[in-house]
């Protein structure tokens, strides 16, 4: 039986992962946080923390809170910037087994270029995810992943900077994520995740004020799966790439939801915190779901509940 | 540290709306020391979502009556998640990991410690007063609360603390904040340990000061609270500005030296 | 103790109710199902279900899914069109003191001009909600909500059509929620409701297929609710009429974060199905906090939580 | 119909995943008719959100040693919101709305009904013959499910119900579709309920339309299930195509004629 996938098939070598699981970004900090907890060698992938040119403070605090089946967080980007991390992370990450994926965020289609030119050259970076839909940030982020043209020039900004494989992740914080999705493919992203979190906000009555130091944050969670499926699903109709499901993904169940939606592969964020080992079980719970259904390559069932003409 | 069904063996309600678990927990007993938290999850569907960050109040204290293998938690039921875990009853499991972040550091030469708690900022600190009396140190515990119904009786601490409480109503013990009863035991203490709101840090500064222009310079080591999403270090939610920069709550606390996070 | 809003302040006689607490459209049926159960006089309005020219069918079951702290539904209007609505329901709602509206929906311009055209002349009609955000209906529906354009020409025909007071009902599947609100209000709308239900789905992974009969359907309930109170931050900042909030408003907490975020009103949809008296619960729990925080009139607290300098 | 809050008497696992909650409900026990449910609110939390559709099981019936205020619901653990309720213990209290919809209608000259069920079908069929037995009318149950595990066993039923079963894995009883068992009864009864899976139906109306044939037309009513959501007659979740128009199976169900929902 086999799990395992491709994420850059159109690129040599390809983004190889031997299961389609993966950690999502800003979740499961730079890999090593939870080694102590989780078989980190298992996963598909680990998507390291959203790094920026410069070291980044971040935002004010309360950066969390927790809304229905759902997380609100503002953390701003707070990170030790890229050249930092390819001096103490990368390797570390370069003796295992795992590949790592590294986010980027950038202020202008120039810093987007020039952190990828940095991580050309460090071993252990497997890929790069670049971040074009970060709600949290004025500058660069949020305006540049809900424009179609912005997208595509940061994605092709990359590409060029780079020869490591490419993921576009896009924002849902949009009217129609299938032309932006398309843009980003036409600028020659290698594949696409799907999605970032949702703006949204809380305040706290007794204070009246907005719960959060920064207002608004990026809802992730259970709470946002439908919408994630639905875009998945509508994407995964629209653009030859792989595109990898992310949004409320907590067991089994939901990653095979997103699999059968069209999802190459599934992130899983916000449930690490509830459970450290979500994705880890999501592993075995895929190969016992396979063995039930007498199914022998995990990619049959990849986009199995898209329309039949499509 | 690790994840664990731990074993419900009593829930107690102790004063108002405070809650005492004693749970067995073999592995958190084993590692735990006094200042760390477990992070509890408070049901089983995915509202509410998020562990709740918990203070270890007891680890296995035989004195107490207590096995090697149990720890307790007290809960003070504010919100969804701790009245969910107020209903608890025997016999239920709880899905722990821990234990987490770094405790309260006893120095070997000290004698005598004031333990300073607001609220539940009480709960980990019995536990250091459970070890300060294992290495016979004389322990003071000022309790504060807002009113009678939110102290911790004495019976549920150990017998050689000497506990002091006050109510911010008058309702129990002296009528303000416990921070007014400091002043004659940081002349007698070698060990400060603070546990509460915020707002306790600027008085408790204070007299630290005064005290510091007589020569007197404390150690006082100080439990922070934060809002947290992973518990783990991971997510950059709990965030406290430090004399060395940016540091997590969650990992690099909860238990800081004052002088890390206050000047004076 | 005042808790009274003026939803259409602008026009004679008002939009006057006695209280901010609405029920939302297509959860309370014609007003009259809950009757034996809900004390529906004390309710601030209500909504009645989306009416569209013709009575309509609506889409295939299953029709609902519950998803976390959330539904999706994919009703797809059936209703028993507006003649019928004129004819059975208005002479009712005319002996009750409570106000009812009729949520709207057309294929095209001129069938919401006119719907609203029917309305004018029905007693027991308080006033109208300019449905054009229903993700439901292929024609009409979505594409005009999410089009500030769109949205303004059927909001002008509507404006045109009625004397009634016209409120304009939000789809929040769109990028910039602002501008289709400043369109909207541009072409006369008196006042604004937001947000409708968010483009969602669910896969059963036995059949391998989308659970609701329509593919995707609307997400409404709690998981919406941080979303949605942003959108009303947003929107009540940036317009001069009354903002009326929707969605995941389950307790008088939630509501207060509504009012505080700037909603003259809200609506209570979903919770509803979970406890029909969850909208009475909200009006004494409101004139209860009101009380202790020693507030006299509701107004007050609508966008405390606003940027002082706005 | 009211919203109550009904105290859970027992909870008792009567067969594999299977439970019997006992409760005690005055103002439904009042009002509910054989064929009804209640709306159950699952938990305190908003996931699950919405309330479960659980069909009245038992109405007090004094013979099986019910007081008059009770009623008794059986659940079979499918998902979250079941197993939730699988896990209500003695004390415990739960939220109902009901008693709702249409329930099932004994006609008055009826001396012999035939009761079908497939899986927790059975639930609201118990409810009829508790009636059924009241009014001196002799009663047949076929009860089938996939397994001898989701079977009811006998000494949850009245002891006046001659109670067959049969198993889709031969497990416990004859071996097949509950279907297969009818045809003897139908030509016995004057009256027939069936309650279970729709896939029931087709080989039901084949059984009916071969009797029509024969000059013989039995009144069969049946009870749908569907998506509910407000399970009030308010959404239109749960409409189910009939003879006139669009029904809402929780408000103009859930039980029909079959005539209603199926020609032969
Ligand atoms: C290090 C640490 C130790 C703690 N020890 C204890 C303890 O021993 N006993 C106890 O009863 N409580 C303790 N708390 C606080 C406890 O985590 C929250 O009171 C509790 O989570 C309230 O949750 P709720 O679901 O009932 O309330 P809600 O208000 O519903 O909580 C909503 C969210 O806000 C967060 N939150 C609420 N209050 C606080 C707070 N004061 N600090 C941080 N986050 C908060 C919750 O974690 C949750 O994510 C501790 C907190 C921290 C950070
Ligand atoms: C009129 C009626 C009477 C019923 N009586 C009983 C009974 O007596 N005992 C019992 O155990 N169950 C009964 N059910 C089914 C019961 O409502 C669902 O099995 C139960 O809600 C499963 O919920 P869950 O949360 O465990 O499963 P989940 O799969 O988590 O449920 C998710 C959602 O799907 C809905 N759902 C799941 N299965 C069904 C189903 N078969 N029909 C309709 N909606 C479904 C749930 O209501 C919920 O909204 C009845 C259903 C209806 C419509
Ligand atoms: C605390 C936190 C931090 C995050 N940081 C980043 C980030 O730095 N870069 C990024 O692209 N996404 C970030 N995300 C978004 C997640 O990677 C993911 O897209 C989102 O949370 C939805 O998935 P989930 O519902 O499984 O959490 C963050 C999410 C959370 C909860
Ligand atoms: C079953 C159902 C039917 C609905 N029908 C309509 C409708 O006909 N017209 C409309 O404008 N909104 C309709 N809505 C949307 C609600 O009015 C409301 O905007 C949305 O549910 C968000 O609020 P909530 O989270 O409180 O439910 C419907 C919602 C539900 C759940
Ligand atoms: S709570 Fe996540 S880093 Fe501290
Ligand atoms: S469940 Fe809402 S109409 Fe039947």
């Amino acid at each position: 039986m086999s799990l395992a996938v491709d994420l850059a098939p159109g690129r040599e070598p390809g983004l190889r992962l031997r299961n389609p699981v993966m950690v999502a970004s800003g979740t499961f900090g730079y890999g090593t946080e939870y080694a102590g907890l989780v078989d980190i060698q298992r996963l598909g992938a680990i998507v390291c923390k959203g790094t920026t040119l410069r070291p980044r403070r971040g935002n004010p605090t309360p950066r969390t809170a927790e809304t229905p089946a759902g997380l609100l967080n503002s953390i701003g980007l707070q990170n030790i910037g890229v050249r930092a991390l390819v001096r103490e992370k990368a390797p570390i990450w370069a003796k295992w087994s795992v590949p790592v994926l590294v986010n980027i965020a950038g202020e202008s289609t120039e810093e987007y270029a020039e952190i990828a030119r940095i991580l050309d050259e460090a071993p252990g970076v497997a890929g790069i995810e670049v971040n074009v839909s970060c709600p949290n940030v004025a500058a660069g982020g949020m305006t540049c992943g809900v424009d179609p043209v912005l997208a595509a020039e940061v994605t092709a900004a990359v590409r060029e900077a780079t020869t490591l494989p490419v993921m576009v992740k896009l924002t849902p914080n949009v009217t129609d994520i299938v032309s932006i999705a398309e843009a980003v493919v036409g600028a020659g992203a290698d594949a696409l995740s799907l999605v970032n979190t949702f703006v949204g906000m809380i305040i706290d009555i007794n204070t009246k004020k907005p719960l959060l130091g920064a207002v608004t944050g990026g809802l992730s969670g259970p709470a946002i799966r439908p919408i994630a499926l639905r875009m998945v699903y509508e994407v995964a109709q629209a653009v030859p790439v792989p595109v990898v499901g992310v949004g409320g993904i907590t067991d089994t169940v939901s990653a095979l939801q997103f699999l059968m939606a069209g999802a190459a592969a599934i992130q899983v964020g916000t449930a690490t915190f509830v459970d450290p080992n979500t994705a880890a079980d999501i592993i075995d719970g895929l190969g016992d779901w396979l063995e039930r259904e007498g199914i022998s390559d995990i990619r049959e069932i990849v986009g199995a509940a898209l329309p039949k003409d499509a | 540290m690790i994840r664990t069904d731990a074993l419900v063996l009593s829930n107690t309600a102790v004063a108002g709306d405070i809650f005492l678990l004693r749970l067995r927990a073999p592995e958190i007993a084993r590692d735990a020391a006094p200042g760390q938290f477990v992070e509890v999850r408070c049901g089983s569907t995915l509202a509410p979502l998020l562990r709740r960050p918990i203070s270890i109040h007891r680890i296995g204290p035989r004195a107490a009556g207590y096995a090697p293998d149990e720890i307790a938690l007290v809960i003070r039921v504010i919100g969804e998640g701790s009245r969910l875990l107020s209903r608890l009853r025997e016999g239920d499991t709880l899905d722990l990991l821990g234990p987490l972040g770094r405790g309260f550091r006893l120095f070997p030469g000290t004698r005598r410690v004031l333990l300073v708690a607001g609220g539940l900022g009480l709960a980990p600190l019995v536990a250091l007063a459970d070890e300060a009396i294992a290495h016979e140190v004389n322990v003071v515990l000022l309790g504060g609360a807002e009113t009678a119904c939110r102290i911790l009786p004495p019976q549920y601490l150990p017998p050689e603390v000497e506990y002091q409480v006050c109510t911010e109503d008058g309702s129990l013990g002296a009528c303000g904040m416990v921070t007014n009863l400091c002043p004659p035991y940081l002349e007698w203490a070698d060990q400060v340990f603070v546990c509460g709101p915020e707002a306790m840090l600027p008085p408790v500064v204070d007299q630290l000061r005064a005290l510091a222009q007589g020569g007197r310079r404390l150690p006082v080591q100080v439990s922070l609270e934060a809002r947290m999403a992973c518990g783990m270090g991971v997510c950059l939610s709990c965030v406290v500005e430090t004399r060395h920069g940016l540091k997590r709550v969650c990992r690099d606390g909860p238990v800081f030296d004052l002088t890390e996070v206050r000047v004076w």
